[in-house]
């Protein structure tokens, strides 16, 4: 009876009509899905905008036929204005960090499989679930209101930088009333996110079943519940500066807008505010999201790597203690966001050191994984080939960091195509992946069919090499000193980096375009995917000791007992080469 | 593309000229605008960011905050019956704006309330178009080459300053009046306001910088009344 | 399956006996108290860069009311204190067994009421002498950091108004644990005040 | 499908390495004194980077060239060494390195922030605004006139918002639409914001300041070598940013002096 009592007493009845079960569920599976839903959605549009921007980076005066009807305005005859680039770049940066990044590695498949890989029967505070998914979208819903409306979406970047985006509609288009939008949706989706955050935290730390010690979770829900506790902290400062932006927009205060300002011909009413204190707030939850986007995937594709390497990696622990110190270090590190700010000289050192120390958990991890590949037997599907995709797009994007980190050659590299080749292969690129990897994996514990292994495999191809031919580029282009974040190239020296922009365009719209094959196999896979059994690919973790898809209730009304620790791989087991967490049977080790 | 504007901008001209509650054969209101004193200079526009505009003047092209002429002359200037003409409907002409070599032409454009703007942009490069207006609605649109005009319309009386938000030096005004009477002091600063039916008139001339002066004319029949407005030049 | 038994396998590592969704409550609680905290330490840590940031700060006299309503949020967590003593410490509580404990719980609303009627209070006083959120940046931080307490408050009324409106229905039985959560949390704003009370009379 | 794997990504990294091994891309002359310990740095950081990059991409090729898909009762190994082996190479590897970079960037650094600009540099106020850069030279009486917001007014060409006709000190001051300096003359330019954050960026002298509205900011350098060169802004300040640029004229001294009285002439 003891197990029964470590056990929540039934958090929820089986859920009755349609609402409850697919809309306004309680069930963290199906909140798992609407996650999942809605960054799919998001990174769909983000992917749009991209392609968008591209274009017209490189093809300026060539008419997008349908555009004008998204904006009048901002695309006259389907040219895209100045203005209407920098709202769509402020947009796809949005989108993609908030709804793509924080939701689908961590949010999406966080609530699918956390309670479940700890032997839980939902997460510990089911209504706050519901309501953090909601709050999320309704936060979507916000910002994706700002092309509707006449002002038009913001154009001062997913980072914001105040003043620009604080003394209102006279800094330009899209900073009247669509940057109040962003403000306030950026706020929504804080509480949205916290609500998340505390749940999983709760969750970890008390609904875990009999036997699944700390140190028996998988390595995913490590990711997770580290990243929520850095989630927790990370937006509980977000939302602050949020509503600090908010109220210098609309009540005339002056936190982030300093005196004297002329913008448009117009003296600015404001006095005394501090335009640093904005770079501040943000980049001190701006980095630690860094990690909310990156840390998941890691820890999902360690997961699917054991699972596809039969054999566990060279140290679980060790991953896990360098994903805690790359959190920990993650809080000292946001001023090398602004080294050329105007921030103290000497605090550029001081943040650029705890910035290089960052590389010596990354490193330990990258070598941990390569380490254990040597070997192994491994499995090569979708799923894990976008694991090993994954390992060398964080490489290739974390050794830019090298670079960045140290403020002397920020000098010459900030603000350039380097830094965009760098986050977006290592924070955009990599932790898609882990979603990718994710979904390919998983598939079929969620849905109860299998996706598509040969699509599968030719998508990860087009996407492996197309996001090289995509992201390598831009760090060659940041060499030269080409500035980010411009409309149009207008500089003597880009003339003759015009070619290696037009490469970039053509294989941003190939990798798009390649993503519809992914697209097409969920949904062809939902009703024509070959019957999923219930542990399609011999994993010895909990989410494979149930039906696929599970029950409302996870596991029934039996309540499993964890025997050992989570990835016994290699060894003689009754099944094959593996031992279930669950199963009494004695591990080798 | 150019031509049509151009033939638009005549008929926008000629248009000012033969107009509504105008009377062929009224009364006329003319006269000369001049200065006293030492206008401040005019100082040379720096395009070099923008080549493709810097190229096309030999010389570079000055600003036009107070544009003279010999004797003292003072042009640019909007003289208009303020007062004792009725409000006229809009022509349906357009007045055009036409942005062309970093420069607004012309500098001040004149046209009436519900009457449409048309902003062209002539340009190789993208321009930003930002009226500032106090009373009418305010828009602030870019506008990149081989874009289709801006078309609007102001539905209240104003001077309206028009910038440029992508170069600073571009600076014009829309003076958006209530009737058809009115005309801007052209080269030799003389003015010439046509057509008026008798009655009591308030004759306002209104300058950039030099802000607006009134005088009362009284038009019986088609006389011609001469009324010359002074204004004083600050060298700053 | 799991009938045939193997001794050799390490007796797994049983969790506390408790119910998990007491701990759960308990723990959800404290970690929403971190997150709370965090967030107004970023308000004041922007209270302290903004200050540096230039000379424009002019200091604002507190209202005297502040005072009285400080002392009710104290007194009101002591009555809280006094309902818990009254409340039977089993887990789960019959509603018509703790009428002793509604009436302190009743006191403490009315207590936690007159601090949000206080503080509102204080802000009319504050607008009489023409200092509004935008005239300098003390009044600006003084409205932002009382308007972020007053709603975390006003959230931990609802919870105890949730309580009592369990307790009063004889019959209804609810967790102890949502009891306890809710006065841990209520105890967490007489704190935070406290230390606001203590920032906004050092730096304002 | 694994061997494909390994093929690919070995073509894949000498591809991304190759440009960058034959210098195809790379930042233009430095024209700076302060520039060549910063471009040391980032040849330094190259070679280290790109060994780290190459290093991990093959042994991973390999690794899943070799051990993927193998038959059935393939031997599992383990790495020699195992975790203990990584963890203290990581340390000890990337700590060095990350030790030396730390050090030396350190230097690059100071070059350019820790010593203070020369009494006798030449100073220039220079103003970003939406999007436009101008530059004030102080005239004769080498000081700057008081910067009032309210009069600035453009379409006069009065961007720095001067007050000639009450302040005196500012009626010599020359402005200026392009940053004119005299070759090998220490330059300390003094950074205002008019509106937004704006950045002062020129490729060749090595220097990236923001301009941070409020705060009184300055760079200083020394250019040696006549020319022309691009000032971008590199932070994002709205619409017009993508056009926002202005020259960087480097002039031997007497030709800047000539520069200079012409340009007084048209004030």
């Amino acid at each position: 009876m003891q197990e029964a009592s470590a056990q929540p007493a039934h958090v929820h009845a089986p859920p009755e009509g349609f609402l409850r079960k697919n809309v306004f569920s309680l069930d963290h599976k199906v909140i798992g899905k609407q996650y999942y839903a809605l960054g799919l959605l998001a990174v769909c549009m983000g992917m749009g905008l991209s392609w968008l921007m591209r274009f017209h980076l490189v093809w300026p005066t060539t008419r997008i036929p349908g555009l004008e009807l998204l904006s009048k305005v901002g695309a006259p005859g389907g040219i895209i204005t100045p203005e209407y680039y920098l709202s769509l770049l402020t947009m796809h940066g949005t989108l993609m960090v908030f709804f793509v990044l924080t939701n689908a590695p961590f949010a999406a498949f966080g609530n699918y499989f956390l309670p479940i890989q700890i032997g839980a029967e939902d997460m510990a505070f089911p209504r706050f679930n519901m309501m953090s998914f909601w709050t999320t979208f309704v936060a979507f819903l916000v910002l994706v209101l700002a092309f509707v409306i006449p002002d038009g979406p913001p154009i001062s970047g997913w980072t914001s930088y105040a003043p620009l985006s604080a003394v209102g509609q006279d800094a330009g288009p899209g900073m009247g009333w669509g940057m109040n939008l962003w403000g306030i949706s950026i706020a929504i989706f804080c509480i949205g996110s916290l609500l998340g955050a505390l749940n999983f935290i709760a969750t970890t730390l008390d609904l875990r079943a009999k036997g699944m010690t700390l140190m028996r979770m998988p390595i995913c829900t490590w990711a997770w519940f580290i990243t929520s506790c850095i989630a927790l902290l990370a937006f509980a400062v977000l939302l602050p500066a949020c509503i600090l932006l908010i109220l210098d927009r609309t009540a005339g205060t002056s936190f982030f807008i300093p005196s004297g300002l002329v913008v448009s011909d117009r003296l600015q009413p404001h006095s005394g505010g501090s335009p640093l204190l904005w770079q501040h707030l943000f980049w001190f939850f701006g980095h630690p999201e860094v990690y909310i986007a990156i840390l998941p995937s890691m820890g999902i594709v360690s997961h699917i790597l054991i699972n596809s390497m039969r054999k566990p990696l060279l140290s679980a622990r060790v991953i896990i203690y360098s994903m805690m110190s790359i959190g920990f270090l993650s809080w000292m590190v946001w001023g090398h966001h602004m080294f050329v700010s105007g921030m103290n000289p000497f605090s550029s050192l001081l943040f650029s050191f705890p910035t290089l120390t960052i590389t010596i958990p990354a490193t330990i991890m990258t070598m941990i994984w390569l380490g254990s590949l040597y070997g192994a037997n491994i499995r090569i599907t979708s799923a894990s080939l976008f694991a090993l995709g994954f390992i060398s797009m964080f490489v290739s994007g974390g050794v830019s960091g090298f670079f960045l980190a140290q403020p002397s050659i920020d000098i010459v590299l900030h603000a350039t195509y380097f830094v965009v080749g760098h986050f977006h292969m290592v924070m955009g690129v990599a932790s898609i992946f882990g979603v990718f990897a994710g979904t390919y994996f998983w598939y079929g514990k969620m849905t109860g069919r299998m996706m598509n292994e040969k699509l599968g495999q030719l998508h990860f191809w087009l996407t492996f090499i197309g996001t090289y031919c995509i992201f390598m580029p831009f760090h060659y282009l940041g060499l030269v000193g080409n500035i980010r974040r411009y409309s149009a190239f207008v500089n003597d020296f880009t003339g003759p980096l015009m070619p290696l922009h037009k490469f970039i365009t053509i294989a941003a719209l190939c990798t798009g375009a390649a993503q519809f094959i992914f697209i097409f196999n969920l949904i062809y896979s939902h009703f024509k995917g070959k019957p999923a059994s219930e542990n399609p690919w011999e994993g010895t973790t909990l989410e494979w000791s149930i039906p696929s898809p599970p029950p409302w209730n996870n596991f029934g009304d039996k309540h499993p007992i964890v025997y050992h620790d989570p990835y016994q791989y290699g060894v003689k087991g009754s099944k094959g080469d593996y031992i279930m967490q669950d199963s009494p049977e004695p591990s080798a080790g | 593309m150019r031509i049509k504007h151009i033939y638009l901008a005549g008929v926008a001209i000629l248009a000012a000229a033969t107009m509504t509650s105008a009377v062929p054969g009224g009364g006329t209101v003319s006269g000369k605008i001049t200065y006293e004193g030492t206008p401040a200079k005019q100082k040379p526009i720096d395009m070099s960011k923008e080549p493709s505009c810097a190229k096309q003047y030999s010389t570079p092209t000055t600003t036009e905050t107070v544009v003279t002429g010999p004797n003292n002359a003072l042009e640019n200037v909007v003289v208009y019956i303020s007062a004792g003409a009725p409000d006229d409907p809009a022509p349906s002409q357009a007045a055009v704006f036409t942005q062309k070599g970093c420069r607004y032409t012309p500098h001040v454009l004149a046209f009436q309330v519900n009457q449409q703007l048309e902003v062209v942009n002539d340009d190789q490069t993208s321009h930003n178009i930002h009226p500032l207006p106090k009373v009418n609605r305010e828009w602030n649109k870019s506008q990149p080459p081989g874009t289709p005009p801006i078309v609007d319309k102001y539905d209240k009386p104003e001077f309206i300053p028009v910038k440029c938000n992508v170069h600073p030096w571009m600076h014009g005004t829309f003076a958006v009046l209530k009737n058809s009477h009115y005309s801007i002091s052209a080269e030799g600063g003389d003015f010439k306001l046509p057509n008026l039916p008798p009655g009591k008139y308030t004759v306002t001339a209104w300058h950039e910088s030099y802000g607006e002066q009134t005088q009362e004319v009284t038009i019986a029949g088609s006389e011609t009344k001469t009324v010359n407005f002074v204004f004083k030049a600050k060298p700053y | 399956m799991s009938s045939t038994t193997y001794p050799s396998v390490r007796a797994a590592a049983a969790p506390r006996v408790r119910s998990a969704h007491a701990e759960a409550s308990r723990s959800g609680i404290w970690v929403g108290i971190c997150t709370i905290t965090m967030s107004f330490m970023a308000f004041i840590s922007a209270l302290y860069v903004r200050q540096g940031a230039s000379a424009d700060w002019v200091h604002i006299v507190l209202p005297r009311i502040l005072y009285f309503n400080t002392l009710a949020l104290l007194v009101s967590s002591a009555t809280l204190e006094m309902s818990r003593r009254a409340l039977p410490a089993t887990p789960e509580i019959d509603g018509s067994a703790v009428r002793r404990g509604l009436g302190w719980l009743t006191v403490t609303l009315a207590l936690g009421l007159f601090f949000v009627a206080g503080q509102y209070e204080a802000w009319r006083q504050l607008a009489a002498q023409g200092l509004y959120l935008a005239t300098n940046a003390n009044s600006s931080f003084y409205y932002v950091l009382t308007a972020m307490h007053g709603l975390h408050l006003l959230a931990g009324i609802g919870a105890l108004l949730f309580v009592i409106s369990r307790l009063v229905v004889a019959g209804n039985r609810f967790r102890r644990s949502t009891f306890e959560a809710t006065a841990i949390y209520w105890h967490f704003m007489g704190v935070l005040w406290l230390y606001l009370l203590l920032v906004l009379r050092t730096k304002l | 499908m694994g061997k494909m794997f390994a093929i690919v990504l070995v073509i894949i990294a000498l591809a991304s390495a190759y440009p960058i091994a034959r210098h195809m891309y790379v930042p233009p002359e430095d024209i700076s004194t302060h520039g060549h310990a910063i471009d040391d740095q980032l040849s330094d950081t190259m070679a280290e980077a790109g060994f780290s990059f190459l290093g991990a991409q093959l042994v991973l090729a390999f690794f899943v060239w070799r051990f993927s898909e193998r038959k059935d009762g393939a031997k599992l190994k383990h790495f020699p060494g195992g975790a203990k082996l990584m963890v203290t190479v990581a340390f000890i590897i990337v700590g060095a390195e990350v030790f030396a970079l730390g050090v030396l960037g350190q230097k690059a650094w100071a070059n350019v922030y820790f010593t203070p600009p020369r009494p006798d540099a030449l100073q220039i106020q220079s103003q970003a605004g939406q999007f436009a850069f101008y530059f004030r030279y102080p005239g004769l009486d080498g000081k700057f006139g008081a910067i009032h917001p309210d009069k600035i007014d453009e379409g006069n060409q009065n961007f720095f918002g001067l007050d000639p006709a009450n302040d005196i000190e500012s009626r010599d001051d020359i402005v200026s639409g392009e940053l004119v300096i005299p070759v090998n003359r220490e330059v300390h330019l003094l950074m205002h914001a008019k509106d937004v954050g704006h950045s002062f960026y020129v490729r060749e002298l090595r220097i990236q300041q923001d301009y941070v509205p409020g705060l009184d900011l300055s760079v200083h350098f020394t250019a040696t070598k006549i020319g022309r060169y691009e000032i971008v802004c590199t932070q994002l300040c709205g619409l017009g940013h993508y056009n926002m640029k202005a020259y960087l004229n480097v002039m031997a001294q007497d030709d800047f002096e000539k520069w200079l009285k012409q340009k007084a002439s048209e004030q």
